[in-house]
């Protein structure tokens, strides 16, 4: 799949259909934002008259009109630096990153000035900006096409992340997060784009869960599979495989990385009692360090063997052939399931 | 050109400004410049951990300030537009607790004062300026945004994207550069590629003048003029206000080791005040009474900043995190209530 | 100047050069003509994932790195500066490794080509071309960078800062600007405030000249000038070769989206290769003898290439691990054991 | 102390006294690479003609040069961006950018270019840049000059990240790091600059040290204090109070933030049983989340109680007052042991 890959998306503003693609469940969360809200306004590279990268902002030009749905030049520092004073003559800003690894050069303005508008004027300021971020790998791009900067980004104070895995929550987290009057950084699984498959067993009517909420999508008893964005699937999926074996895996879905759902990671381990944290971003100071310290500090009495983490290794994100063998796979997931089921 | 000689178009006088706006801009000027001395004085005392001062560049701020629509626009400060504050009425006390470390951005209210909180990345909020202005463009409104920042600032991409983007968008904007020479231990050749950042301007199809920056009238003029043309649909331009750094980069600085006192002695016979006393005897527009009504008047006000920012409450702790978010979180409220039992 | 509409040097000849030039000049560009339709191909038989064309830019990239001098100058391409490395000599069917995402940097010896590696930051690799100048002034040695971008990394704020720092340090640097009239979907109206991105160069106080783009000789010409003037400690300049996209963006763009396909037809009159071949005719440089020998040559190279990339193998898994540190470490050794033990 | 006070530096290039400042022994680790080396190039904003606001490069310009020892424009991302070029034009360049909050703007071209140019040449482009970082908070300085990004870095694969905690240490890290033939970022902490103690009890020659190598500060036996830069000093400072009540806190210097030493952070604890990891940055995603997840995969059946985190909250860093009600105080760290050793 590449990264420019076309396609189509769909118009009206209503929650899609659960066999809508996570793009079509993005766009029309967007048209449903620009919709509700005259104070919305979508701009980034190439957001506007192609649609975006990925058609996920497909149509809004056309619809919302070229004041509120625009293209910027290849400026990633002006783009996020200009939600800024945007936000501050009270718009509300939802840029796009065209992808994570372009997030870098708008890193100092999101960090050092989204994030802390709001706090550095006393409240004052309102910062109710959400930069969605195409992220992730898993779909053979270019460099810099397939990174994952969770961790980053969820370190940052006055930010708040959030991560979508399926094109029905998508929908749900964006709006949320365009509502929302704090900075949210929005990524999107490239990998879960064309994707039409919803999660199995929502926890809760997802509609109602509050910002930070995680959900349980497959009930369990042997041990929690933690993860988030792309690599829900794949845990579920591992879930399938070790069904057969007669283990009886939980899968949860963080949905949020900033904040995280620290009372929902230990009430799901106290039961569990095993746990494994599944990430693509490298494992070194990786968000799985941080969920293994929480679940520890939560569960600990409970806690039958350490948590395992399984993540992207510690090098580059590489090139097509090589990204499967970079990318967690089932196998590993199941191995390091048996490591905490065998302690 | 150099750092040192001061431009030509500083032998030139500037335009001539009304009487009345000529006397308000002069009493600024000596306001900032006595809040100035007196904050270096608070520095000396300790009450201060450190201070920027702007001396030397009360002509560029003030008169750059002075030709903004209170109502209307919106100024985005760096760190040492002191006299940018002063002229559009913030609350100087609110200002100045900046400078003794009670609160990073200040404690006036920046929406309200329409001067965005103290902002200490260089060129960082530039950007910010021309997106306040396309928001402007956008609603129909028909305020501009002033985006101050140095040349030093001028060597950063985020000024670079900003300006192009303005370009682009045909924003609102004036970019004003005060061009004190230096960069805190770094002079103009070793700083701005070719010497003047005005010319830049063209670069991105918008008029860009430099002016004798200690020459509040010129700097009054120049930036009205970009203003005017904003407003008016123009969309955005840049004025470089030629001026010096007269005092050490911060009080932490030490300028014996990186510039020649002949210099600072070449620019102190350029001084923006007697300038600009000078000019308003030279046209009548003042008398002796006047001088010393505003000398009287000026010092009070700058002892009562002083005095009020020596005497400002320091912010409580739960100020941490007060602000961090609109929409609060349970993880804060429990790190709240481990400060709370651990540290406060 | 508005994308689309050609510039007026456009209708002015280029200067004329030595016949033998002016045909390996020709020669360069039809292979990599040829090359870039075999790699289209390839895209579309999937043994590349995605393939960015230069088609219609062959005489800006052929006739820049043409100028430069293989033994001392060194050039930091982009994404899509195929025929600059076929010009250089670099091996293609490493080069091509990358497009078939075998290695993200290619497969060739950046190093031993003078060419870097492939690099996918948009206004990235701009500032290592400065330093691998400056490096070069220190040392005493008289080679020349060479940097590629396009008219969208012009917007970039490192692009800027590359600039600026050229200019302070006079590094020997010749910036190319290949202004395609695209970036992505974004056309020049909407990326380059002004128009010009050669005109950014008076505001860095280096020379910058628009070239026709499309005109080898003219290419050619303007960057050996640059180089020249560079080499012999005249600083940095900038080479804007006004140039037109005519494939997509990438393989997987779509331009019915944004752009009119009139306008792709009245570049395509211009199209470099014909230009060049009517040149050569012209000056009674090339017989029919020669163009039919090289058709038949280049197309050959081409299948070579083509055939080379396609056969070529995958890297082994454990590459992943192979470059990530010169220095090992304990821990990168224990994450290939596992790898080795649950994926490889 | 504020950000730019000014102060003077050794001359000679041998081994500081015990009793030079860290500033100082920085100052001669940089005066014996560029001694060593002719390739050795040191640049940055205000570093040649002033010698650093922190006066960590006094001197360097007069005694190698003005072309080995330069000032540059503003320019962060250019900065560390010419590094690259002149690392691969065969310089070993040792570029400063001048404040923790500022190497954002540089973050693009760490990230993406330093870190990953080795691996995308496929090791023919060489990239021994040391970018030095003066780092952390406690100096009661302005906005974006007390910040600690040491989890952003450590999370970047092809970099190493180095941190000293004192003089001595900080001598023997800074030369081990230029002389090292791949990346590091070297982080120094500004509150220890004037500072003259050395660690009371190195466990080994330091000298020996290889890369990675963390080291016992001080030993002991009921629980292991693990910290770096001038957190190191604040733990100290806790084992004192400790052991006022017969309880002994050994502590960790890890030294080394990428490569981290699990291998040391697990002896440790599995002596001591229980651990308490220590920082400035905040809590959330912060390198704290990493180590305990490192010491609760290696120490797991010995460990008594989970592993305390006492870092920064999840604010923006604030301003003068509030500083100290910010960082870790001594107090925090000895609530934490207590929770431990309640455990
Ligand atoms: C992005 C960034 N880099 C470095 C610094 C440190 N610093 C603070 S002020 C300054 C010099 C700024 O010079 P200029 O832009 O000319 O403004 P001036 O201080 O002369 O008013 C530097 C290097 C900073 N605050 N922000
Ligand atoms: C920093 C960065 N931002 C965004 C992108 C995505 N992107 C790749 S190419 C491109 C357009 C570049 O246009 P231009 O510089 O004119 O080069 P051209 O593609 O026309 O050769 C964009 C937006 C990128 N690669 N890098
Ligand atoms: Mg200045
Ligand atoms: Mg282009």
């Amino acid at each position: 799949m590449s990264p420019t890959a076309t396609g189509t998306a769909g118009g009206a503003a209503e929650a899609p259909a659960p066999a809508a693609t996570m793009r079509e469940a993005l766009n029309r969360a967007l048209d449903e934002a620009l919709t509700e809200d005259p104070a919305t306004l979508v701009f980034g590279e190439d957001v506007g008259r192609l649609g975006g990268v990925f058609r996920v902002t497909d149509g809004l030009q056309r619809r919302h009109g070229e004041h509120r749905v625009f293209d910027t030049p290849l400026s990633e520092a002006a783009i996020a630096g200009m939600a800024v004073g945007l936000a501050m003559n009270g718009w509300r800003p939802v840029p796009e990153l065209q992808f994570d690894g372009f997030a870098y050069p708008a890193l100092d303005q999101i960090v050092n000035q989204i994030a802390r508008m709001n706090y550095r004027s006393r409240g004052t300021a309102p910062m109710p900006v959400t930069v969605r971020v195409p992220s992730f790998g898993g779909i053979q791009a270019p460099e810099h096409h397939g990174e994952s900067l969770e961790a980053v980004f969820a370190h940052v104070p006055g930010l708040k992340v959030a991560a979508p895995s399926d094109a029905a929550d998508a929908y749900r987290l964006l709006l949320q997060s365009v509502r929302s009057d704090d900075p949210v950084v929005f990524m999107e699984p490239k990998a879960r784009y064309w994707d039409r498959v919803d999660s199995p067993a929502p926890s809760a009517p997802d509609g109602d869960l509050p910002v930070g909420a995680s959900r349980v999508v497959r009930r369990g008893r042997h041990a929690t599979l933690v993860a988030w964005g792309a690599m829900v699937h794949r845990c579920l999926q591992a879930a399938e495989f070790a069904a057969e074996d007669g283990v009886e895996l939980e899968v949860l879905d963080l949905r949020w990385l900033k904040p995280l759902d620290s009372a929902g990671l230990a009430e799901s381990v106290r039961r569990t009692r095993r746990a494994v944290v599944v990430h693509e971003a490298p494992l070194t100071a990786g968000l799985g360090g941080e969920v293994s310290a929480l679940i520890t500090e939560g569960a600990f009495s409970r806690l039958a063997a350490p948590v395992q983490r399984v993540a992207g290794f510690d090098v580059p994100y590489p090139a097509g052939p090589l990204e499967p063998q970079y990318l967690p796979t089932v196998d590993r997931i199941l191995f390091a399931v048996q490591r905490t089921l065998g302690a | 050109m150099p750092t040192g000689e001061p431009p030509a178009s500083q032998e030139e006088p500037g335009p001539a400004l009304p009487a009345e706006l000529s006397r308000r801009l002069y009493r600024t000027m000596l306001t900032a410049r006595l809040l100035d001395a007196e904050a270096v004085a608070l520095q000396r005392q300790g009450v201060f951990p450190a201070y920027v001062s702007l001396r030397g560049q009360e002509a560029a701020q003030v008169g750059s300030a002075a030709a903004m629509d209170r109502e209307r626009d919106f100024a985005f400060p760096t760190y040492r537009e002191m006299a940018v504050a002063l002229t559009l009425g913030v609350d100087m006390v609110g200002y100045m607790a900046s400078h003794r470390a009670l609160w990073h951005g200040g404690l006036y209210d920046p929406m309200a004062s329409r001067f965005a909180p103290v902002n200490a990345v260089v060129g960082g909020p530039v950007p910010h300026a021309v997106g306040w202005a396309l928001g402007e463009k956008l609603a129909g409104r028909t305020g501009c945004a002033v985006s101050y920042f140095g040349d030093g600032a001028s060597s950063e991409g985020d000024v670079h994207e900003a300006m192009n983007l303005a370009g682009v968008l045909g924003a609102p904007v004036v970019f004003v550069c005060q061009n004190n020479g230096w960069a805190l231990s770094v002079p103009n050749e070793g700083q701005v590629a070719g010497g003047s950042v005005a010319a830049r301007a063209a670069g991105y199809g918008m008029p860009g003048t430099a002016v004798d920056g200690n020459d509040a009238a010129a700097v009054y003029t120049a930036v009205g003029a970009a203003l005017e043309r904003a407003r008016s649909g123009g969309g955005p331009s840049l004025v470089e206000a030629l001026t010096y750094r007269a005092a050490p980069h911060s009080t932490s600085d030490d300028t014996s080791r990186y510039r020649d006192p002949a210099e600072e002695r070449s620019w102190a016979g350029r001084d923006p005040l007697p300038r600009a006393r000078a000019a308003l005897e030279a046209a009548g527009d003042a008398d002796a009474a006047f001088f010393e009504r505003a000398e009287a008047e000026c010092r009070t006000e700058a002892e009562r900043v002083r005095d009020g920012v020596s005497a400002a409450p320091e912010p409580p702790g739960s100020d941490l995190f007060a602000h961090v978010f609109r929409e609060p979180t349970e993880e804060l409220a429990r790190q709240r209530r481990v400060w709370q039992e651990e540290v406060g």
